[in-house]
C-alpha cells in the first residue's frame, strides 16, 4: 500500500534519513521502531508531507506523494497522530475529533461518526472539556480519536501507548485492532512499548541513525542481534 | 555629494530609530513582550532628565538619575500592573496601550506641552568631510549605540543571567521548572528597558528633537518597524534596521522627484514587507524552533 | 447549569439586547441616536478585527487602514462620480476586502508579532497615501459625503434611518459570525490558529484560509467604514479610525468588549467611545490620564472582556476561544513542539 | 442694548443678500440663551500633538469669566463649554452635536484648526446654528455658502502673499519652500507660487515634511543643496525650530520667510546661537512676547485677567493671547447684535466691523461684504541677538520706529485707517 | 546527611486544584532520605498534578515540608534551589535554546564557577553522548526521546536532594530507558539522591523502589512496600501487565 524507497532527508549537519526503503502492507500493522533519533518522527513528517525528503520517491497505492500537498493527505486517506500530541486548544475535545471527521464528510470510505469515535476512546465524558487540561494519557485518545473519525485508510500512530499503564495500553491495542477490522485499516506504528508493538504488528521495520537495520517478522527482528544491541538492550 | 549628504542624514535618522527600538529588543529579550508604552516611558525619562538639569546637575549625570529612576519605575510598573495580566494572550497589548496613554498623560500634566531643548551630551557643531557635514553629536549618540549594542549582547550570550533571561522570555514554564525566578526576570528586564529607555529620550534630544509629550508618537511606530527588520532578539538588528529605514527613507524623498517627506512611511512598509517576505524572523532574528 | 439552558439563557439575552437596540432610536434624542449609531459603526469594525484575532489569533494593528479604504472609496466614488450610494458602500466594502487579501498574502509567511508590526505600519501609511491623492480624496481638508437619507414617506427621521441601517448591517454580521463560528470552516480556522501543521496535516489549506480569513475581516471592517463615511457624512485623513488611533480603538474594544459575539464588540466599542468623552467633560487635563487607567483597572478586573462578567451566561453563546498570544512571543508560533507547558492558561479572549 | 429677540422673522434682513435661516432645519432662534446666561461652546485639541494651538480656550474663557465678573451681558452670564477633540474631525462632530443637541448651546466659537472646522461646518449651517470665529486661515473653510460660519485668522494666503511681497521686494532671485505636507502647508504654498512667478522670481526646491517626522533634514539637505536666495517656511510646532537650525548648520544662507505660527518665542526660544537671524514673519496682533509691548495697557490688562482666571496658562503664548482676542471680539459681536437670537448675533458677525485693543493699531476685523474679515497682517523681523521681533516696513524691509505698524492689507472696501498702506495683495477667493 | 527517619518530603493532607477543578483530595505522602519512592496510577488519577503542586506549580492546600522547611506557600524558584528538582511530564526543554545553553539553565540556581559547571556538563554528556554531538543544536530539533534525556541531565545538573521525576522514561526507547534507570540508581545508591517516581513503566521502577503509592482520582489508595504491589493481584495486572 504504502512504498518508501530510498529515501533520504538531512537536517543542517544531520541526516535523519539515509536510504530507506520499506513497504506497509495494506490491512496489516506494520511497526516502526528504532532508539531514540533514528529518524521514525522524521520519516512520518516526509509520509504526512511536512517535510520533503532530499531524495528517493514515496507512493501510496501508486500514487507518488512527493507531488502531493500535506492538506490533500486526508482525501487520500491517511491520518496520524503526534509523539507530543498536537491538540487545538481552542476547540474542545468534541471539536478536536469533528475536525477530523470534517474531512471524512468527503470521503466516500467508511467512518465512525463522531459520537461512535468518542464513545470508543471513552472520551464521551470529557467530550465539551477544554483539551489543555487534559491529562496525558486522555490527549493521546483524543490523538486517535480525531485520526479515526477522518476515516482513515493508512493510519500513522506516533507513540499512541505513552503515559499509558499497561492495563491501558492493552486496552489500547484492542481498540486499535477492532477498528481496524471494521473500518479495513491499514497502520503503521511507531512505538517504543516492546510488548504492544510484538503482539499486534504483522510486520516490523527496525531503523537506526536513519538506516533501516532489520525488516521482517516481529519473532525474527526481536532475536536480530543487531536489534538488540540497538535497540532493545541487553 | 547631495547623495552622500543624505546618507549621512539618513544614518541621523536612523539612529533616532535605533535608540527606542534597543529598548524594545531588550524588554522583548528578557520578557518576550513588546512593550508598546516604551516610546511614552522613554519620553518621561527624557522630561525627568530636563528635570533635573534644570536643578543644575550635569547632563550625563542627570541621565544617570533619571536611568535609575527610571528602572526602578519600569520594574514597579511590570510588578503591578504587568504581572497580574501576562499570561493572557491580548490583554498584555491592552495594558500597554493603557500605559502608553496614561504615561503620555502624566508628560503632559507634568512637564506641560511646550517642547524643551535638553543640552547637549557632546559638543555642539561637527565637522566637515569633503563638503559633507556630520554632526559630533551623531558620532557621539553612534558610539553610545555601540557600546549598548557590546553590552547588551556580552549580557544576554555569555553571562548566566543573560541567559536566564532568553529562558524566561522564551520559555516561562520550563523556566520554573528550572528554577528561574521567573516574575524577578521579568521585572528586571522591564527595568533594564526603561533605563535604556532613558538613554533612548535622551539620545533623541541629541538628533536634533525636542523633548515633549509627543516626542515619541511617530518614532515609536518607525522603532516597532526597525525592531522588526532587524529581529526582535538582535540589538545589533535594531541598529541596522533602523539604519536601513533611515538611509532608505532619506535617500528616496531626497533623490526621487516627486517623492515627498510623506513618503517615508509608504519606504518603510516597502522595506518591512519585502525583507519579512523574505526573512519572516527579520535580519537578526532567529526562527522560532517548529517541528513535531 | 446545564449545556442546553445555558445555550437557552444566552439566546434569550441576546434577543433581550437585540430588542433594545431596535427600541433604543425610540426613546433617545436625535443626538444620543447619532452618537449610538458610531458606536455601532465601531461594533462592526470591531466584530470585522474580532473574525481574524478570534479565529485565528492574529492580531491586526492595521484594520484602520481598511476602514479608511472603505470610507474613502465610498466617499470619493459618490462625491466625485456620482455613484448611487448603495453602489459605492459595496465597492468601498469590496475594495477593503481586496486590500485584506493583498494582505493576506504576506500573512501566510509573516506571523505574531511581526505581522502585528506590518500592519502597524501600514495603518500608519494610509494617511500618507491619502494626502499624496489629497486631489480627490481632499487630505487633511477632508471631503463632505452626502449622507443616508430617510426613504421618502418613511416615518422615520433621518437619524433613526441611519441608525437602522447600521444596525441591521452590523446584525447580520454578528448572525454570519456565528454560523462562521459553528460551521466547518470556523473550526479550520481555529485549528489553524492553534497549530498550522497539525491542521494542515487534518486537510486544513493555510493559503486559502488565511487569505480568505484576512479578506473577509477587512471587508467587514472596511463596510463598517464606508457606513460611516455616508452617516457621519465627513472624512478626512486626520479622522482617527484611518490613523493608528483607529486601530487602537478597534483593539481595546476587542479586548475590552470581551468575546461574546454581539454583546463583546458593542460593549467594547460603547467604552471606547463614550468613556473618554465623559471624563474629558469633566477634566480634560485628567482625563487622558484616567481613560488608561481606567483601561487597565477593567483589565485587571475583568481580563476576559466586559462581556465575560456576571452574568455571564446570558448576554452570548461565546465566540472563539482564542490564542496563540500573538504579541507575546512565548507561544507563537504556536508549534506542535511547543516546550511551554501551558496548563495554567486556559482562557482565551476574542 | 440686546435683547432676547422672539425669533420674529429672522429672512427679514436689512442686508438683502443675506437670507440666513431660508433652509434651516428646525431652527431654534434663542437655544441656549436664558434670563441669566448665554451658552456657547467649542472644540478644540486640548490633547495631542495640537495641544498648544488648543491652549487658545484659556485666553477665550479668561476674557469671559472677566465679562461675566462684570455682569455679563445684560446680566446675563456667558457659560462656555470647552470639548477635547484631539484635532481629530470625528471627535469634533461628535462634540458639536453634544454642544448642539445636548447641552443646547446657543453658537460654537473658535473651532480650531482647517480640517475640524470641516467637518461641523455644514452640520452647523443646516442647523442654522451660529460658527463664529473659526481659528483657521484656510481660504476652503471661507466659502461664502457656509453663511452661518466664519474664520477668524487672515487667510493664509495672505500671509503667503504679504512674504511674497516682501521677497520680491527684497530683490530675490529664488525662493525655496519647505512646508507640512498637508492642507495648512498646501493653502500657504498655493498662494505663494503665482505671485513670484508672476514677479519673475523662480521657486526652486518645494520639500515637505510628514507632521509626525522625527526630524527634517533631509529636506534641509535637499533646500541647502539648491541654495536659493530665500526660504518660505509653512511649519508648525518644533518643526520650525528644527528647520531654522538645520538652515543654520548646513552654512546656506537664505533670506527666512515664515509663517505667522513659527514666529512663538517659545518655539524661537529653542533655536541654537544665531539660528533664524533676520527671518520674516507676520503678525496682526500685540505679541505677549514682543518688548516693543510689554507696557502696553491691553496686555496689561490680558495678563492681569488671565493670572485671575486662568493661572495655568501661559501669558506669553500666542494662541492663549488669540483666545483672548476671540473673546473680546465675541463680547462686541454678541452686543451689537440686535436682537439675542442666532440670526440676528449671525448677521451682526457678518456686518461687524470691530478693532480690538490686542490688535495692532490698523487691523480691523471688517466682515461686510467678505468671508475673510481680517485683511491686514504686519511684517516683522526676528533679531536673534537680542531675541526680540522688530516691525519693518514691506517695501524697504527697514525697521519701524517702535509702536508704528505698515501694515499689508488685502485689497477690500474697508475703511481707511491711520498708518495704513495698501499693497497689491490680491483677494484669494474662497474655494469650494 | 540528615535523620534518616525524619522525612526528606512530607507531604500532609494535600488538595490542590486547576481553578474550579478539585483534583487533589486530601494526600499524604512521604519519602525519606535516601528513599526511591514510586507513584502509580490510572490515566487522570492526578500523579502530575501531585507532582506540579509539590513543586510549587499548581494551586495547593495542606503542608509540603522538605527537609523541615514548610514550602506550601514558596515559590518554583525557592524550591528548586532548597533541592527539590522536577523533570516534567513531556517536554520540559528550552526549545529556542541549544543544548549546551538547556544544560547551563540546569544549574541556574546554584553557585558554581564556569568551569567546574563545564566539566560537569561534560560529566553527563559522556553518559548521554547524543546531547555532545548535538551541544550546538536548539533543543527544540531534537527528537522526542532525545529531548527527553536532555530535560533529565539538565535536572541532575541542579544537583538535586529529591528528585522528582513524571514519566521519565516516555519517549524513551527500551535501551535507553534502561540506561536512565541505571543512572538514577547509580546516583542514589553512590550519592544517595532521593527519588520520587511517577512511571508506567512499572516493572522498572518498581525494580529500584522500596515504596510504592497508588493515587486514584486524587487519593491515595495504596501505599506499601514495593514488593507487596506485585503481591495485589489487580494492582499487578493494572500495572504490570501479568
Ligand atoms: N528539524 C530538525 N533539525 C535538525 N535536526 C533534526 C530535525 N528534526 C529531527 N532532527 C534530528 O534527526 C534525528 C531523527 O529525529 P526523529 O525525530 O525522526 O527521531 P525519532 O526516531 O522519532 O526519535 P524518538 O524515538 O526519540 O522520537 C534526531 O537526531 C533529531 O535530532
Ligand atoms: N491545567 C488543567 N486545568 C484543568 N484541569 C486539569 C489541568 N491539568 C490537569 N487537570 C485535571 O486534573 C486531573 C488529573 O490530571 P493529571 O494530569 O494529574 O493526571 P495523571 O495522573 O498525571 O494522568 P496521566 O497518567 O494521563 O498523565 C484530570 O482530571 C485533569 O483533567
Ligand atoms: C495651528 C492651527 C491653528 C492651524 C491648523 N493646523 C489648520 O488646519 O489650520
Ligand atoms: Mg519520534
Ligand atoms: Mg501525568
Amino acid at each position: 500500500m504504502l512504498r518508501v524507497e530510498h529515501l533520504s532527508l538531512a537536517f543542517r549537519g544531520v541526516q535523519a534519513l539515509r536510504d530507506v526503503t520499506f513497504e506497509v502492507a495494506a490491512g496489516g500493522v506494520t511497526a516502526l521502531i528504532g532508539p531514540n533519533g533514528a529518524g521514525k518522527t522524521t520519516m512520518f513528517n516526509c509520509i504526512s508531507r511536512i517535510l520533503t525528503p532530499d531524495s528517493g520517491t514515496l507512493s501510496l497505492d501508486g500514487i507518488d506523494l512527493i507531488g502531493v500537498r500535506a492538506s490533500r493527505l486526508p482525501e487520500l486517506g491517511v491520518a496520524r497522530t503526534f509523539q507530543h500530541a498536537a491538540l487545538f486548544p481552542s476547540l474542545d475535545v468534541r471539536g478536536n475529533v469533528r475536525i477530523g471527521a470534517d474531512v471524512a464528510r468527503h470521503a466516500s470510505r467508511p467512518a465512525l461518526s463522531v459520537d461512535e469515535t468518542l464513545d470508543l476512546l471513552q472520551l464521551s465524558a470529557d467530550a465539551s472539556r477544554n483539551t489543555e487540561g487534559l491529562p496525558l494519557g486522555t490527549k493521546k485518545r483524543v490523538e486517535l480519536a480525531r485520526a479515526l473519525a477522518s476515516g482513515p485508510h493508512l493510519l500513522l500512530l506516533d507513540e499512541p501507548a505513552g503515559g499509558l499503564t499497561h492495563e491501558e495500553v492493552g486496552e489500547m491495542r484492542d481498540t486499535l485492532l477492532s477498528v481496524k477490522e471494521r473500518l479495513g485499516l491499514t497502520i503503521l506504528l511507531v512505538e517504543h512499548h516492546v510488548q504492544m508493538v510484538m503482539s499486534m504488528s504483522s510486520h516490523v521495520v527496525v531503523m537506526s541513525s536513519g538506516e533501516v537495520i532489520a525488516d521482517g517478522a516481529p519473532s525474527d527482528v526481536q532475536s536480530d542481534p543487531r536489534v538488540i544491541s540497538a535497540y532493545l538492550g541487553s | 555629494m547631495l547623495a552622500l549628504q543624505l546618507l549621512v542624514d539618513g544614518v541621523g535618522k536612523g539612529a533616532i530609530y535605533a535608540a527606542l527600538a534597543l529598548a524594545i529588543v531588550v524588554a522583548h529579550r528578557s520578557t518576550g513582550l513588546v512593550n508598546f508604552a516604551q516610546g511614552e516611558f522613554a519620553t518621561l525619562s527624557a522630561m525627568l532628565t530636563v528635570a533635573l538639569t534644570g536643578l543644575g546637575l550635569d547632563v550625563w549625570l542627570a541621565l544617570a538619575v533619571a536611568a535609575a529612576a527610571s528602572f526602578a519605575g519600569g520594574a514597579l510598573i511590570q510588578v503591578v500592573i504587568v504581572r497580574p495580566t501576562m499570561r493572557r494572550d491580548l490583554v498584555p497589548v491592552v495594558i500597554m496601550i493603557g500605559l502608553y496613554v496614561c504615561a503620555n498623560a502624566i508628560g503632559q500634566l507634568t512637564f506641560g506641552q511646550n517642547p524643551r531643548p535638553l543640552e547637549g551630551l557632546f559638543p555642539a557643531g561637527g565637522l566637515m568631510l569633503g563638503g559633507i557635514r556630520i554632526q559630533w553629536s551623531l558620532i557621539g549618540v553612534i558610539l553610545l549605540q555601540a557600546v549598548v549594542i557590546t553590552a547588551l549582547t556580552l549580557f544576554f550570550v555569555r553571562t548566566k543571567i543573560g541567559l536566564g533571561f532568553r529562558a524566561v522570555a522564551t520559555a516561562p514554564e520550563a523556566s520554573r521548572v528550572a528554577g528561574i525566578p521567573v516574575e524577578r526576570m521579568h521585572m528586571i528586564g522591564w527595568g533594564i528597558a526603561a533605563a535604556l529607555g532613558a538613554v533612548a529620550g535622551v539620545s533623541l534630544t541629541n538628533l536634533g528633537v525636542y523633548v515633549e509629550p509627543h516626542m515619541m508618537t511617530t518614532v515609536l511606530v518607525y522603532s516597532l518597524a526597525a525592531v522588526t527588520i532587524g529581529g526582535f532578539d538582535s540589538a545589533l538588528g535594531a541598529i541596522v534596521g533602523g539604519t536601513i529605514m533611515g538611509i532608505v527613507e532619506s535617500l528616496v524623498t531626497g533623490l526621487v522627484p516627486g517623492v515627498s517627506g510623506d513618503a517615508g512611511i509608504l519606504v518603510s512598509l516597502a522595506i518591512i514587507t519585502l525583507i519579512l517576505l523574505s526573512r519572516p524572523q527579520g535580519l537578526f532574528g532567529r526562527e522560532r524552533v517548529t517541528r513535531v | 447549569m446545564s449545556e442546553s439552558r445555558s445555550v437557552r439563557a444566552a439566546q434569550a439575552g441576546n434577543a433581550a439586547l437585540v430588542l433594545a437596540l431596535v427600541l433604543v432610536p425610540l426613546f433617545f434624542e436625535p443626538f444620543r441616536v447619532t452618537q449610538f449609531t458610531q458606536i455601532l459603526v465601531v461594533a462592526i469594525a470591531v466584530a470585522g478585527l474580532n473574525l481574524l484575532t478570534g479565529f485565528t489569533g492574529q492580531v491586526s494593528v492595521g484594520h484602520s487602514a481598511f476602514f479608511g479604504i472603505g470610507a474613502y472609496v465610498t466617499g470619493v466614488l459618490i462625491v466625485h462620480a456620482a455613484v448611487p450610494m448603495t453602489a459605492a458602500i459595496i465597492a468601498g466594502t469590496l475594495s477593503g476586502g481586496i486590500a485584506g487579501a493583498l494582505f493576506g498574502v504576506p500573512s501566510l509567511r509573516i506571523k505574531g508579532t511581526h505581522l502585528a508590526i506590518v500592519t502597524l505600519v501600514l495603518a500608519a501609511s494610509l494617511p500618507a497615501v491619502l494626502s499624496t491623492f489629497s486631489e480627490i480624496t481632499g487630505g487633511t481638508e477632508g471631503l463632505r459625503v452626502p449622507r443616508i437619507t430617510p426613504p421618502r414617506g418613511s416615518f422615520l427621521a433621518a437619524d433613526q434611518t441611519r441608525y437602522y441601517v447600521v444596525l441591521g448591517v452590523l446584525l447580520l454580521i454578528v448572525l454570519g459570525v456565528f454560523m462562521l463560528d459553528r460551521s466547518r470552516t470556523g473550526r479550520a480556522l481555529r485549528a489553524l490558529g492553534d497549530n498550522e501543521i497539525a491542521a494542515v496535516t487534518y486537510g486544513v489549506r493555510p493559503m486559502r484560509l488565511r487569505i480568505g480569513v484576512f479578506a473577509a475581516s477587512s471587508t467587514i471592517t472596511a463596510l463598517a467604514g464606508a457606513l460611516f463615511a455616508v452617516t457621519s457624512g465627513f472624512i478626512s485623513s486626520t479622522t482617527s479610525y484611518m490613523t493608528i488611533v483607529g486601530s487602537i480603538v478597534f483593539l481595546t474594544a476587542l479586548v475590552i468588549g470581551g468575546r461574546a459575539l454581539l454583546a463583546g464588540p458593542l460593549a467594547g466599542a460603547a467604552i471606547a467611545e463614550l468613556l473618554p468623552a465623559q471624563i474629558s467633560r469633566q477634566s480634560p487635563e485628567w482625563a487622558n490620564f484616567a481613560y488608561g487607567a481606567i483601561l487597565i483597572a477593567l483589565l485587571l478586573l475583568a481580563p476576559e472582556g466586559i462581556s465575560s462578567l456576571r452574568p455571564r451566561r446570558w448576554l452570548s453563546r461565546t465566540a472563539p476561544d482564542v490564542l496563540p498570544t500573538p504579541l507575546q512571543q512565548e507561544e507563537a508560533p504556536h508549534d506542535t513542539d511547543n516546550t511551554h507547558d501551558q496548563a495554567t492558561s486556559t482562557t482565551h479572549i476574542g | 442694548t440686546a435683547r432676547v429677540g422672539d425669533g420674529g422673522d429672522p429672512a427679514a434682513s436689512t442686508d438683502g443678500s443675506l437670507n440666513l435661516t431660508a433652509d434651516c432645519l428646525h431652527y431654534d432662534p434663542t437655544a441656549g440663551v436664558t434670563a441669566s446666561a448665554i451658552k456657547l461652546g467649542t472644540s478644540l485639541p486640548l490633547t495631542g500633538p495640537l495641544a498648544i494651538p488648543g491652549t487658545f480656550h484659556f485666553g477665550l474663557e479668561a476674557h469671559l469669566a472677566k465679562i461675566n465678573a462684570e455682569g455679563g451681558i445684560d446680566g446675563r452670564k456667558i457659560e462656555l463649554t470647552v470639548l477635547d477633540d484631539g484635532y481629530d474631525p470625528a471627535k469634533t462632530a461628535t462634540n458639536v452635536n453634544e454642544l448642539v443637541n445636548r447641552d443646547k448651546v446657543f453658537g460654537i466659537v473658535g473651532i480650531l484648526g482647517t480640517a475640524t472646522a470641516l467637518a461641523v461646518q455644514q452640520d452647523l449651517q443646516d442647523s442654522c446654528v451660529p460658527n463664529l470665529f473659526i481659528q483657521t486661515g484656510a481660504p476652503v473653510v471661507a466659502d461664502p455658502a457656509q453663511t452661518w460660519s466664519q474664520i477668524q485668522f487672515p487667510t493664509y494666503t495672505l500671509e503667503a502673499q504679504a512674504l511674497a511681497q516682501r521677497a520680491i521686494n527684497a530683490g530675490v532671485k529664488s525662493v525655496s519652500i519647505i512646508s507640512q505636507n498637508d492642507a495648512f502647508g498646501k493653502a500657504y504654498v498655493d498662494a505663494l507660487v503665482g505671485p513670484l512667478q508672476d514677479a519673475g522670481v523662480k521657486v526652486g526646491t518645494r520639500a515637505t515634511y510628514d507632521p509626525g517626522a522625527p526630524s527634517v533634514e533631509t529636506q534641509i539637505t535637499q533646500l541647502a543643496a539648491d541654495g536659493a536666495d530665500a526660504v518660505f517656511i509653512a511649519a508648525l510646532g518644533t518643526k520650525c525650530p528644527q528647520i531654522l537650525n538645520g538652515i543654520k548648520s548646513s552654512r546656506w544662507n537664505p533670506l527666512l520667510l515664515s509663517v505667522n505660527f513659527c514666529t512663538s518665542r517659545g518655539l524661537l526660544g529653542l533655536l541654537e546661537n544665531g539660528a533664524g537671524d533676520d527671518m520674516i514673519g507676520t503678525t496682526w496682533y500685540k505679541s505677549p512676547t514682543d518688548p516693543q509691548f510689554a507696557d502696553d495697557a491691553a496686555l496689561a490688562a490680558y495678563r492681569e485677567a488671565l493670572a485671575k482666571y486662568a493661572p495655568t496658562a501661559d501669558p506669553d503664548e500666542d494662541f492663549v493671547l488669540d483666545g483672548w482676542l476671540v473673546g473680546q471680539l465675541l463680547i462686541k459681536v454678541l452686543k451689537s447684535a440686535e436682537t439675542l437670537d442666532r440670526a440676528s448675533v449671525m448677521r451682526a458677525a457678518h456686518d461687524a466691523n470691530l478693532h480690538v485693543d490686542t490688535m495692532l493699531d490698523g487691523v480691523q476685523f471688517a466682515a461686510a461684504g467678505t468671508t475673510e474679515p481680517i485683511g491686514q497682517v504686519q511684517l516683522r523681523r526676528y533679531d536673534s541677538a537680542s531675541k526680540t521681533f522688530l516691525f519693518i516696513d514691506p517695501k524697504s524691509g527697514d525697521d519701524l520706529p517702535a509702536g508704528k505698524t505698515r501694515l499689508i492689507i488685502r485689497r477690500t472696501n474697508l475703511p481707511p485707517s491711520a498708518d495704513v498702506r495698501e499693497t497689491t495683495a490680491a483677494p484669494s477667493e474662497g474655494k469650494p | 546527611m540528615s535523620d534518616p527517619l525524619v522525612p526528606l518530603l512530607d507531604v500532609d493532607n494535600l488538595y490542590a486544584r486547576y481553578g474550579q477543578a478539585r483534583v487533589l483530595h486530601g494526600v499524604s505522602l512521604t519519602v525519606l532520605p535516601g528513599e526511591v519512592v514510586v507513584l502509580l496510577g490510572a490515566n487522570g488519577a492526578g500523579k502530575t498534578t501531585l507532582l506540579r503542586a509539590i513543586t510549587g506549580h499548581v494551586e495547593r492546600t495542606g503542608s509540603i515540608k522538605f527537609v523541615g522547611t514548610d514550602i506550601t506557600r514558596a515559590s518554583p524558584a525557592t524550591i528548586v534551589s532548597l533541592g527539590l528538582v522536577q523533570v516534567p511530564e513531556g517536554r520540559g526543554t528550552f526549545a529556542d535554546l541549544t543544548v549546551q545553553e538547556n544544560l547551563r539553565l540546569g544549574a541556574y540556581t546554584r553557585r558554581v564557577t564556569a568551569a567546574a559547571l563545564a566539566l560537569e556538563i561534560s560529566e553527563i554528556v559522556e553518559r548521554y553522548p547524543i546531547l555532545g554531538e548535538r551541544a550546538g543544536q536548539r533543543a527544540g530539533l531534537l527528537s522526542g526521546g532525545e529531548q527527553q534525556m536532555l530535560a533529565i541531565a539538565r535536572a541532575l545538573l541542579a544537583r538535586p536532594r529529591l528528585l522528582v521525576l513524571d514519566e521519565p522514561s516516555l519517549g524513551l526507547a527500551p535501551a535507553m530507558t534502561r540506561a536512565v534507570f541505571d543512572t538514577l540508581r547509580e546516583l542514589h545508591d553512590e550519592q544517595g539522591l532521593s527519588l520520587l517516581i511517577v512511571e508506567q513503566n512499572a516493572d522498572l521502577s518498581l525494580g529500584i523502589a522500596d515504596r510504592a503509592y497508588v493515587l486514584e482520582a486524587g487519593e491515595i489508595q495504596v501505599a506499601g512496600p514495593a514488593a507487596a504491589i506485585r503481591d495485589d493481584a489487580g494492582l499487578r495486572r493494572a500495572y504490570l501487565g501479568y
